[in-house]
């Protein structure tokens, strides 16, 4: 694929392995996960040139786990994230052009501008945001989810945090309450081995993130982050489970970040030994092996690499000619009445 | 009209706008099964089931979070956090995402919801259950704060707030449960949040108030009725937004002004108004404002000192004479 | 014993059991729950009489808890608990009078008048108190605990909170700091079934309180809170457990209240029947059948009780005699420097 | 005296105190292995060890409780909140605790603590991160709130907030870690907690800010200056205990003031400096005291949007020259 991250593919699939998916869903998934490398790859330069400004948490590495995911979910399931929202806003489907116009502050951004990268949104993809204080999501998700219970809709809601979020007051209530209230969420937790630049064994009593579900009575599984495929098979078990009125579920993705926790993140926490390990295991690389299984001409795949790459280009060209918002901006939207 | 207690009343609004609206749910410990702990939503349970009216954990950050979540999704939760010292656990839910929610994401979602809590002292709790902390939560733009002080303003005023889209803090002062007045029958018997309102008329000071202060405050007018000092009592009702007209209409007679609240005087209402007050009508000013409030020290149990520290019907007249004289 | 609650003291045991303490110890901890039980009765009568104020919380039917915990303490260990502290308070070594003057708010009492029921503490027991605020003193102790590790003490703390506690976020943030550093804790719910009127199956995704330590890997014992004998076993083992730097533990003591939440409490929540059963069971009844089997002579027994009757009689003339403070004592306390 | 930044100037006034006092700790999310997300805490590890500088799990109620449970029992922890907008998750162990720990317990208790934490906008974070907040933390009697304007005093209060046995909340503007200044090299360097302090003198209107504003104060009151317009910058320092003797001095002279804070003006620092002038120096008042302060809007995300409604340079010109005319 176009990347400049090593996704390392090795385009020599002999195996025919077959998958739950038809062709045509295998690439547009493949196509997703590009569209959120390439789109953060762009983020990191446009932040670079000042162009993005705040704090900003890139996706990369991470990209099977908000496509796999999201792909399971019927489209009125609803998703709600941290402030490492960029892959879960695409995989909702939200349109570069806007999620780009928002990651600089525009007028034609999902939120206006008004939230950022931070903060993407957007209610008609029932894709609830974007929330930045850690393990907020937890609490909102699960209100989200006693809505759709007490609506009788049948929606589950997939609620996403981090490892480090887990350690946090909200995970413990929210939890608790879900189990008792019976609610249709799965809460998926997103182990991507650290938490700013602190490792998961020096501040969770389990490395485990699934375990913490014991304590609940709530069921769990694991999946590898890096394979999509495994990744979308168990979140359907999950949605399932929620689906079927038995209460809520709990996923963990063992994924990893390429990148810092945030721009700017110069800390040596981790060896470089540790990512390439990593990037060795590149679930865009190992999708695209899926696909070449699959039977999918190799210059299929290049084309969505293509298409991809001019989406992205074609995304910031039109986020770049979107006003800033007018100054009195800042006075609407904080009451309704 | 119909003779009601405050907590008779409060119930009876949510019954009302419950039977109006199916998308009102009500939470919070002990609000099922037994009615509230001050039995402010006794009944609800058995009219409206257990899907709409829920106990729930001791968990105020989930309480909250369930709220915020339930309302962003179209319910119109009505959520009752047991008293606002406990509130402060479920703060960040309340003033960064209740909040915010709307703004941050642009207008694309909505609040409705009430947080109905407690407030106030006077019962021999210790320190950490007597507070009065409501102004906290008006400092935050994009949240409502309402405090009546009265029965038929709880009814209108609880009415408003749950009609409103917008998240507001609904604050009941604690000890005014069993306080009873007379309430409207009408069920669409509304109130305008952000009105202050004119409660006794006078033209020697103008007493600003809220919650329990008011009736402390007409209290002590009464009182100093009797040596011809009249006063006009103000009931803010609304800490956010804070309508300053009527203050400001009667100040220019009155030329005085003392303002009345249970918190602790430091960054609290009566700073604000009083600053506002200043800011508008500067030509019109004949002596300071006087503050009256909590003296600045926890509140102790023992009940000679909590007494003590309490603002009182004495510290009111107390402070008018000073102001007048 | 001299109570107007029912223990159901047979006086006719006749096996000879063995205990781990001796006779003199046997009957000091029967004296201490007689103290509390005998205390807790005046405490009623004096509130309804307008003379305690506030909100108060009884411990009858929960004495063993308090007592058998605390007598397997060392005298440096800590004890911090929640607003149902008058047991923990006498079962540290607070006087009754002391205790007594703090009910009334008088100058005399620990706090000066100032706490009241909810927030008795004597630091010179290393009785940190009654905190009100439910669940945090679960932190408070976490940090109690912290600074023994630190100054290397080898003290252990014991922090007591209800089931209904347990559901707090402060529950899960402390038990995973207590894991993570492996702090000397012993985390004792007290589960009496029931917080104020909701009984745990409610409002609790589990009703094992041990079960919930299982997610932070903390060991953990279930111990019967009617059984003095069994209480005081499992939190000497427990208190070994940390003693020796093995971290946390949690102790779940199953125990009852028979009066309600707090006074006032006239709700129906509960049968009558189920009172009856607990009471059969009855703590101080059946720790007397414990001092007749070790062949105590019941003379003995009763001497205690009287003894105990004056002891609660002249608390009460101490504190009515103690004065209310002076008005300006609110001004004092409030800061240090 | 050596000239280092803020950040710089936190951390060696820390050192400074750890050497000292074997009781003091460190502890909060990030502090250690990497000295801080501002790098405020930075070397500690490696001169003090991983007993007295831990990093904490993403946990604020805990950190917070950590720190008043080691506080009560002997240590004297310093805590980092890593911004004031995640202390909300710990504003009940703070304000109910920390607080309250020593009244509530009839003074057995004691909490010498400090929790740093950082505050303010101006870095495009949305509406939840850029809050300056620290007031409310003001309005609780038992409680010490700090925020110092430059390295010099950052030293001389951080290391008076550490010996003081009262608990403090520091608070240090999230902008300025980079900013330099001369920090004397004395290691019991001490400030008062509880005085504010003149910056610049001028007889035509007393300027009163706090933390960032100082500077925005200083840079205003250099503009006028070109203009002959004489500003009194007094840099409050210390938000409770709030000292108004310098600025009543001043006032006195100028008879016009000026309030800046970053904060919402409503229920803020301005209001209660104003009010309390007021109540003083009614007689020296010539013209409406005027507040500076952020737009009462939640800040937005998008650079040109968020300047607007922060408090300028230009608005505390325009401020003071409409005060004065
Ligand atoms: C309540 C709160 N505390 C601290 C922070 C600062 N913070 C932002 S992200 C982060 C790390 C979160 O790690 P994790 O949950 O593992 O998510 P990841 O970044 O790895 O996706 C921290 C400490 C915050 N935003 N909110
Ligand atoms: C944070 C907080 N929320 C609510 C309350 C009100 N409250 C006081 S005690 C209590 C019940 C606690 O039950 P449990 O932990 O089981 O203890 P028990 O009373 O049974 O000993 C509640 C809800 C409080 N004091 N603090
Ligand atoms: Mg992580
Ligand atoms: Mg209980």
């Amino acid at each position: 694929m176009a990347t400049t991250t090593p996704t390392k593919s090795k385009r020599a699939a002999t195996e025919n392995a077959a998958t739950p998916l038809s062709n045509e869903e295998l690439l547009r998934l493949y196509k997703q996960m590009v569209e959120i490398r390439l789109f953060e790859e762009k983020c990191e330069e446009l932040y670079q040139k000042g162009k993005i400004g705040g704090f900003m948490h890139l996706y990369i590495g991470q990209e099977a786990t908000g496509v796999g995911t999201i792909a399971a979910r019927r489209p009125d399931d609803n998703i709600i994230t941290g402030y490492r929202d960029h892959g879960a806003a695409l995989a909702c489907g939200m349109s570069a052009r806007v999620a780009m116009a928002e990651m600089m502050g525009r007028v034609d951004g999902c939120s206006k501008g008004k939230g950022g990268s931070m903060h993407l949104a957007d209610i008609n993809l029932k894709f609830w945001g974007g929330h930045a204080i850690v393990g907020a999501q937890i609490a909102l998700g699960t209100g989200l989810a006693w809505a759709e219970q007490y609506k009788k809709t049948g929606a589950v809601t997939l609620a996403y945090f981090g490892d480090g979020a887990s350690n946090i007051g909200y995970f413990h209530e929210s939890l608790n309450l879900a189990k008792v209230w019976n609610l249709p969420i799965v809460y998926i937790c997103e182990n991507n081995k650290y938490g700013m630049w602190t490792p998961v064994e020096k501040v969770s009593a389990t490395t485990s993130m699934a375990h913490k579900a014991v304590s609940y009575d709530i069921p769990s599984d694991i999946a590898d982050g890096m394979d999509l495929l495994d990744v979308y098979a168990k979140t359907q078990k999950a949605i399932e489970h929620c689906r079927n009125g038995n209460g809520p579920y709990f996923l963990e993705i063992v994924t990893y970040r390429y990148r810092g926790h945030s721009m700017g993140d110069q800390r040596a926490y981790r060896t470089a030994e540790e990512i390439k390990k990593w990037q060795a295991d590149d679930p865009i690389g190992k999708f695209e092996d899926v696909l070449l299984k699959a039977g999918i001409d190799p210059t299929a795949i290049d084309a969505v690499d293509d298409e991809v790459k001019a989406m992205i280009e074609d995304a910031v060209a039109f986020a770049d000619a979107s006003p800033f918002p007018a100054l009195d901006e800042i006075y609407t939207d904080i009451t309704i009445e | 009209m119909t003779t009601l207690t405050i907590a008779k009343t409060i119930a009876t609004a949510l019954a009302e706008e419950m039977e109006r609206d199916r998308n009102i749910v009500v939470l919070g410990e002990e609000v099922a099964a037994f009615g509230g702990t001050y039995g402010a939503t006794q009944g609800l349970l058995d009219r409206f089931g257990p899907d709409r009216v829920k106990d729930t954990p001791i968990s105020e950050g989930i309480i909250a979070g369930a709220a915020v979540g339930a309302a962003m999704n179209g319910l119109r939760p009505v959520a009752e956090i047991m008293g606002i010292n406990f509130a402060f656990l479920a703060m960040d839910m309340i003033v960064n995402h209740a909040a915010k929610v709307h703004s941050m994401f642009g207008g694309q979602f909505r609040c409705p919801m009430v947080l109905r809590t407690t407030s106030g002292g006077g019962r021999q709790l210790g320190s950490t259950h007597s507070q009065t902390v409501e102004h906290l939560y008006a400092h935050f733009p994009g949240l409502k704060v309402v405090s009546p002080s009265n029965a038929r303003d709880m009814k209108g005023l609880l009415k408003a707030a749950i009609r409103t889209d917008d998240p507001v803090m609904f604050v009941e002062q604690a000890t005014m449960y069993s306080e009873k007045g007379d309430v409207p029958d009408d069920v669409d018997f509304l109130l305008p949040i952000g009105k202050s309102e004119v409660k006794r008329e006078g033209r020697h000071c103008t007493v600003v108030a809220y919650s329990k202060m008011v009736g402390v405050s007409l209290k002590a007018a009464a009182e100093l009725a009797k040596d011809g000092i009249e006063c006009t009592v103000i009931d803010l009702r609304t800490l956010r937004p804070l309508d300053m007209d009527p203050i400001v209409d009667s100040f220019k007679q009155t030329n005085h002004c003392v303002t009345v609240e249970e918190s602790w005087a430091m960054y609290g209402v009566g700073a604000e108004v009083a600053a506002r007050l200043y800011e508008t009508c500067l030509d019109y000013v004949d002596a300071p404002i006087k503050r009256v409030a909590t003296k600045d020290v926890p509140l102790a149990y023992s009940g000679p000192l909590e007494r003590y520290a309490l603002p009182s019907v004495d510290d009111v007249v107390k402070a008018v004479r000073e102001t007048v004289n």
